[in-house]
């Protein structure tokens, strides 16, 4: 049973590509850590969407397989962060990325 | 040129102008709601390149559970109208030209690398079943599996540990 | 012939005795001791000098053990006496006794006794071993013995920093004449083979051209090391400081022995001499030179032993002067009864200093021949043979070098002649200067009484005999020395027959003009002295005349002044080259603060960094 | 065999001298004292008895690592057994000079110095290069910590100075060591460290030219030679009577000894190639050092430079490849051990007693303390070179030497002594002469202790002087070895 679709491998990795760069573009220029986390989410997605095209290019459970394993990652990687960012929050009293800065020097 | 080929290209807009949109919105809840939607639009290109099972992980944890965890922090440290103002005066103009000048280079070198590959072949959207991968999941990546578990757990007792001081001194002072 | 190793080794018990016992002696022990060894040594000297005259053997020898073998290079411990070393041994033996004797009395008041008759009998032994060494490195080490003493006994009185800085002079002034002899001796060894001195030269007599370039270079260092040692023009400016130490010290070194030892080195190695004339030539020069040089000095100076020490060194000039032009045995005979005279001369003048409380400048003396007798009588005759009125011995030997002078085949000779008898006439005029000064006219401080009981009186025994035995040896030395030392070199010598051709008369008239023309300068009102020093040209001259022709100033500007700025600067304290390692140091540390400048703790930052970072990787794997 | 007791006994002594301190305070110096006495006897007792038929006084050769042909090759010839002796006879001068110097750690103290010496003489001795660097490493550890925890006010700065200077060095002598062993095996096919058999290793002038740089570095640091030799001055005024006594008495010599047993014989055509190099460093140290010593205020550093400019002799004496030359290094390498370690126990007696080494605040001394004027006046003048005393046979033999080679280095070096007459008379002049200076505390005179020591290192000199001959005749088979190309 096939849905029909066909499209080149590379649109689907441009897709891939342009929302891993949005990501990284989120991560580096919001100083909200809660921005961060979530441009950060959208980095993995767009690796998992890249590992499912993959998988449907074949046409094997694998791409999909590796995609649950990025869900778990990404899972406990938010359940870590946001446990930090209360921590952060209560002691910095802002959520501003930057006020961390003793390990410099 | 049929109806799955359309929608492909549509959801794929829908996701980049979302997750642009979440990137650059000022306000916390109004990012992550932009963030549901771009999962959403991302499950459904999983959905068309036949993955169903991947699709419905992908709303089910993703956007359900994650986003909803973000949701919590969010409102647990109130980050409503008053942040806004905060966050406007950091997202000065200067900030942006660099790292959007690197992901722009990053862009063209990532693109040049996938226009490079000979075998560039088509999906056809072949479905994989779901009880396909799972039998698949459970005998060559039965390793894969525990490991997960096991970082699981970890993560759970990071975060039941982190939380918890806060408690205490909240119950002190 | 072991007797002769007696003969430096007494005074070398002596220095032992007194080191060891670090000044615990009681005081009549230590002079015992002290004048004792050098008595002794000369008895032993008269001993062998007497066996030498009977024996027709031309030299005595006495070895003992090899000092050093290195290949071909063979050095021994070997004393060797001719005709020569006996004359300076027995100079230095007899001479020495008596100023012993004498320092017995002058040094009673001083502390440190036992300390100055250590070093002096060390003085004596080392400068007997330069004179009896048969090898070079053998004189060498008395030599530098000799300086070493020099030093310790012109710094005698350590307490006060200018005698210290004197000595120190003194030293270092030595040495670089020093440097000069073991250049000589290198070249020497390279050139002979070996550094004994009878090899020596007989390997000069034998395979030695006239004009060889060695020979004059050799000639000259060992002149440059002799004018070091005998304070001639280059390297004099140490002798007037040396007056510094106490004055037996001056009259036993710097009259008597040390300055003689340029003589004695010139006069043993005569046969390399003989073969250049260019060398002979240079030793006439600098005596010469330095002869006006002193002369005119001394007639400026204010302090009594500055006076004898200028003249020392003009009379030393002398001596060159006779070895340049050829008359050996004249120089020694010159250099025998300059001893004795100026031995005479400097002790007395200690005397008389004792007499004033330690009052050496001439100004402050006068009239002092009533109370003084005996000084007055022994200086009186020592500046007679000084000026070398007839019958002294400072007639024979002076005039026979004038004589030599005249006869000598050099094309200078009329010349060197002229300025050796003008050099006669202001020794004269200052030795009247002299005398007229302290002794005669108005005494010009008082002179409070001498006490009877003092050990340095003048009336004491032991300063009476020693002046008595200095004045007899002074007016007879000339007779009885004579033959001795005429026939000292052999055929070489000259023999002074004095038939009263015009020169002869003119060397005999000269010292009476200048003892009438200083008489009438000095000692008479007639003419205003000082209307003469007062004009202009007066003032300058005494001025420069005053400070030894500015040699002083030179040396301080060109080389010490320089040499001291340099080394006191804050940056050669702590030595250039640590800078180097230094900024090392420096260079570490400052990559340290750049690298660390990267560390900023800002997780963006990181993250940014991180993403170049990528971007180079995948730009590599792309580009490559 | 007996080298190597000799070397354990002083091991041993050492941890034994550690150990007693909780006996009592001055029982290991005791134990030091007994140990070092012995040990010279012991050197005494094998030059009396002469070498045997091949001029060895001793051989021990015995396997250590078979696998990289590494011996335990202990060989005493009559070079290293001289240097042994003055080793062993100024282990008894540090000793006894610094009896009551140290407050803390006695024992450790004692232990130091025995390893430092224990190391010395296995330097003297090893005649395989892997025990030769062993034992370089061995004497340097407990040199740093002589220097680094009994030194005086700044000692990390000069100990860490010290320990870098020659470690580094150290470092370039064990990689041409290494390369040496890998083209002998390349070429012969036979791995050992063996000094006779590297010895005759053909290299090609450019290797060989590389590698003999590698050592001659690694002992010009050693020997305090001009470019390299910041680190003596600050590690002398800072190590305390017994540091800086062995460092100048012994640790200077180890250079120069690397550089007559080593960089000669084993790279001889480099060797010769190199000789106005060698000369020249050693008439610029001469001068340099004299130099710098005459602008010295502070009395250990003084001296320290005196003995720079007296490690020149040493170079110019090796590097003039004539018999003359090279018995003059070892002269002067005998008799500088005796004057510097007895003028830099005079230093730090001075210091015990005015807590100061600025000779500005000393002068005039000689009035309360004249014995040690006269003593510090007979080891200035011994350091200035007065015939009849040392270091003026060391360099008269250096210079004659040397004149044979080349002239114009000569004279300079000539020049050297004039400077060494300057600095040492003024060194005289500001701490002793002159008018004593009020606030100068009341001085005690040397006590039996120190004045027996001295009178002994009087003795030695006296007679280094006076009778060379028994030095030189038991060196003097050895010189063609060490000059000439190996046969």
């Amino acid at each position: 049973m096939t849905t029909a679709l066909s499209i080149p491998l590379e649109h689907v990795f441009f897709l891939a590509i342009i929302l891993f760069l949005i990501g990284a573009f989120g991560v580096l220029i919001r100083r909200n850590i809660i921005f961060m986390l979530l441009s950060l989410e959208i980095m993995m997605n767009a690796c998992g969407l890249a590992f499912v095209a993959a998988g449907a290019r074949w046409a094997e459970p694998d791409g999909q397989i590796m995609f649950m394993f990025i869900l778990a990652l990404a899972a406990a990687e938010v359940a870590v962060a946001l446990g930090l960012v209360v921590q952060f929050a209560r002691r910095f009293e802002t959520l501003d990325i930057d006020r961390a800065e003793e390990l410099n020097g | 040129m049929n109806l799955s080929f359309f929608l492909f290209y549509i959801s794929a807009a829908v996701a980049i102008t979302t997750a642009i949109m979440a990137v650059t919105r000022k306000n916390a809840s109004h990012a992550l709601i932009y963030l549901v939607v771009t999962l959403l639009s991302i499950a459904v290109i999983f959905f068309l390149l036949g993955a169903p099972f991947a699709a419905a992980l992908e709303i089910v944890i993703y956007a359900g559970a994650i986003v909803v965890l973000f949701l919590f922090v969010v409102m647990m440290l109130n980050l409503g109208r008053s942040s806004v103002a905060r966050e406007s005066q950091w997202l000065r103009p200067g900030m942006w030209v660099l790292p959007a000048i690197l992901s722009g280079v990053l862009f063209i070198v990532f693109g040049y690398t996938v226009l490079q590959t000979e075998n560039s072949a088509m999906i056809e959207g072949q479905v994989v079943p779901p009880k396909e991968v799972g039998t698949v999941l459970f005998h060559e990546y039965l390793l894969g599996v525990e490991l997960a578990g096991v970082l699981l757990l970890a993560a759970l007792v990071g975060a039941f540990h982190l939380g918890r001081r806060y408690l205490e001194e909240r119950r002190e002072n | 012939m072991h007797l002769l190793w007696a003969i430096p080794a007494l005074p070398l018990a002596g220095f032992l005795i007194l080191f060891l016992t670090e000044g615990r002696l009681p005081r009549a022990m230590v002079s015992n001791i002290g004048a004792g060894s050098v008595g002794l040594a000369a008895l032993l000297t008269g001993y062998v000098a007497w066996q030498f005259i009977s024996s027709d053997s031309t030299s005595f020898t006495s070895s003992s053990w090899t000092w050093m073998i290195v290949g071909e290079f063979n050095v021994s411990f070997r004393l060797w006496v001719d005709a020569l070393s006996l004359v300076m041994v027995s100079v230095i033996t007899g001479v020495g006794f008596l100023i012993h004797w004498y320092a017995t009395g002058y040094m009673s008041e001083e502390e440190g006794y036992s300390r100055f008759f250590c070093y002096m009998n060390l003085f004596v032994f080392a400068m007997l071993i330069l004179v009896m060494g048969d090898n070079l490195l053998l004189l060498f080490l008395g030599w530098e013995g000799v300086g070493l003493c020099s030093y310790l006994l012109i710094g005698f009185f350590h307490k006060v920093p200018e005698f210290g800085y004197a000595a120190r002079k003194a030293f270092v002034v030595t040495r670089v004449g020093d440097t000069f002899l073991i250049i000589a001796l290198f070249l020497l060894f390279r050139e002979v083979g070996s550094l004994e001195i009878q090899e020596g030269l007989v390997y000069a007599r034998e395979n030695m051209s006239d004009a060889s370039t060695i020979n004059t270079i050799i000639c000259l260092l060992l002149l440059g090391g002799a004018v070091g040692k005998s304070a001639q023009v280059p390297l004099q400016t140490w002798l007037p400081d040396a007056m510094a130490g106490p004055t037996p010290v001056s009259a036993l070194i710097h009259a008597a022995t040390m300055v003689t030892a340029g003589v004695y080195l010139i006069a043993r190695m005569q046969d390399f001499f003989m073969l250049s004339q260019t060398a002979m030539l240079c030793v006439a020069a600098v005596g010469l030179i330095t002869l006006l040089i002193a002369s005119f000095t001394a007639l400026v100076q204010s302090d009594i032993k500055r006076v004898l020490a200028f003249s020392t060194m003009s009379q030393i000039g002398y001596m060159f002067f006779a070895l340049g032009v050829g008359a050996w045995s004249a120089g020694l005979f010159h250099l025998m009864t300059h001893a004795f005279f100026k031995a005479l001369l400097f002790l007395a003048s200690g005397s008389v200093i004792l007499a004033m409380h330690h009052e050496q400048n001439m100004f402050k003396m006068g009239g002092l021949w009533k109370k003084l007798p005996i000084p007055f009588i022994a200086m009186l005759v020592g500046s007679a043979a000084l000026v070398a009125l007839p019958l002294t011995s400072g007639f024979f030997s002076k005039d026979a070098i004038l004589l030599k002078a005249w006869k000598s085949d050099s094309d200078f000779a009329t010349l060197f002649w002229t300025v050796a008898v003008i050099a006669a006439f202001l020794t004269s005029l200052y030795t009247v200067r002299m005398m007229v000064l302290t002794f005669f006219g108005k005494p010009r401080s008082e002179m409070h009484e001498l006490k009877k009981e003092s050990l340095w009186h003048p009336s004491r025994i032991r300063t009476v005999v020693p002046f008595g035995l200095l004045a007899v040896l002074s007016i007879a030395g000339g007779w009885m020395g004579f033959e001795f030392t005429s026939d000292l070199f052999g055929d070489k010598g000259v023999h002074a027959e004095f038939h009263f051709d015009p020169i002869a008369l003119l060397t005999l008239g000269v010292p009476f003009a200048g003892v009438v023309v200083g008489y009438f300068l000095f000692a008479s009102d007639l003419i205003d002295r000082r209307r003469l020093i007062k004009n202009k040209m007066g003032e300058l001259l005494s001025k420069f005349w005053g400070s030894g022709w500015g040699f002083d100033w030179v040396y301080d500007t060109l080389i010490v002044k320089p040499f001291r700025f340099i080394a006191q600067t804050r940056l050669n304290r702590n030595d250039v080259v640590d800078l180097f390692f230094n900024l090392i140091k420096f260079l570490a540390n400052l990559f340290h603060h750049i690298l660390s400048m990267f560390q900023t703790g800002h997780v963006r930052w990181y993250a940014f960094t991180m993403v170049g970072g990528l971007l180079l990787v995948f730009l590599a794997v792309v580009w490559i | 065999m007996s080298v190597m007791l000799l070397i354990l006994l002083l091991l041993g002594a050492g941890v034994v001298a550690w150990v007693s301190e909780r006996v009592n305070t001055t029982l290991p110096n005791w134990i030091a004292l007994i140990t070092f006495i012995a040990a010279t006897l012991w050197v005494l007792v094998i030059w009396f008895n002469g070498p045997d038929t091949s001029g060895l006084y001793a051989d021990l050769n015995r396997e250590w690592i078979p696998r990289f042909g590494i011996y335990l090759h202990l060989r005493v010839d009559a070079l290293s057994l001289m240097l042994i002796g003055l080793t062993t006879f100024l282990g008894i001068v540090a000793v006894v000079s610094s009896w009551t110097e140290t407050k803390t750690r006695h024992g450790f103290f004692q232990f130091n110095i025995l390893w430092v010496m224990a190391g010395v003489v296995g330097v003297f001795s090893a005649f395989d290069l892997f025990l030769f660097f062993f034992f370089w490493e061995v004497m340097l550890i407990p040199m740093y910590f002589l220097i680094a925890i009994w030194g005086h006010e700044d000692k990390e700065y000069a100990s860490m100075k010290f320990f870098l200077f020659t470690q580094i060095s150290g470092l370039l002598m064990l990689v041409a060591i290494v390369a040496l062993v890998w083209i002998n095996y390349d070429i012969s096919g036979v791995l050992t460290f063996d000094y006779d058999v590297l010895k005759k290793a053909n290299l090609d002038i450019a290797t060989a030219r590389l590698l003999m740089l590698g050592f001659f570095i690694a002992f010009m640091t050693k020997l305090p030679s001009v470019p390299v030799h910041t680190w003596l001055p600050d590690a002398h005024t800072q190590a305390p009577t017994a540091g800086s006594v062995i460092l100048a008495g012994i640790l200077l010599k180890t250079g120069a000894y690397g550089i007559i047993r080593f960089v000669v014989p084993m790279f001889n055509e480099a060797s010769r190639e190199f000789w106005i190099w060698g000369m020249s460093l050693g008439v610029v140290s001469i001068l340099y050092g004299g130099y710098l010593a005459y602008s010295q205020t502070d009395f250990k550093r003084l001296v320290a430079y005196s003995s720079i400019a007296h490690m020149g002799f040493i170079l110019v004496g090796v590097y003039s490849f004539s018999k003359l030359g090279t018995q003059g290094a070892i002269i002067t390498m005998i008799a500088h051990g005796f004057s510097t370690a007895a003028l830099f126990m005079m230093a730090g007696a001075l210091q015990e007693r005015l807590h100061t080494r600025e000779m500005s605040k000393m002068g005039g001394l000689w009035v309360r303390a004249p014995r040690m004027g006269a003593v510090t006046m007979f080891f200035v003048v011994a350091s200035v070179g007065m015939p009849g005393l040392g270091n003026f046979i060391g360099e008269f033999l250096v210079l004659i030497g040397a004149f044979q080679k080349s002239v114009v280095l000569t004279v300079f070096a000539a020049i050297g002594i004039v400077v060494a007459a300057v600095y040492g008379l003024s060194l005289m002049q500001r701490s002793f002469q002159g008018v004593p200076n009020p606030d100068v505390p009341k001085v005690h005179d040397f006590a039996f202790r120190e004045m027996s020591v001295m009178v002994l290192l009087m003795i030695a000199l006296i007679w280094v002087g006076i009778y060379p001959q028994s030095l030189l005749q038991m060196t003097a088979p050895l010189l063609s070895g060490l000059i000439e190309l190996p046969s």
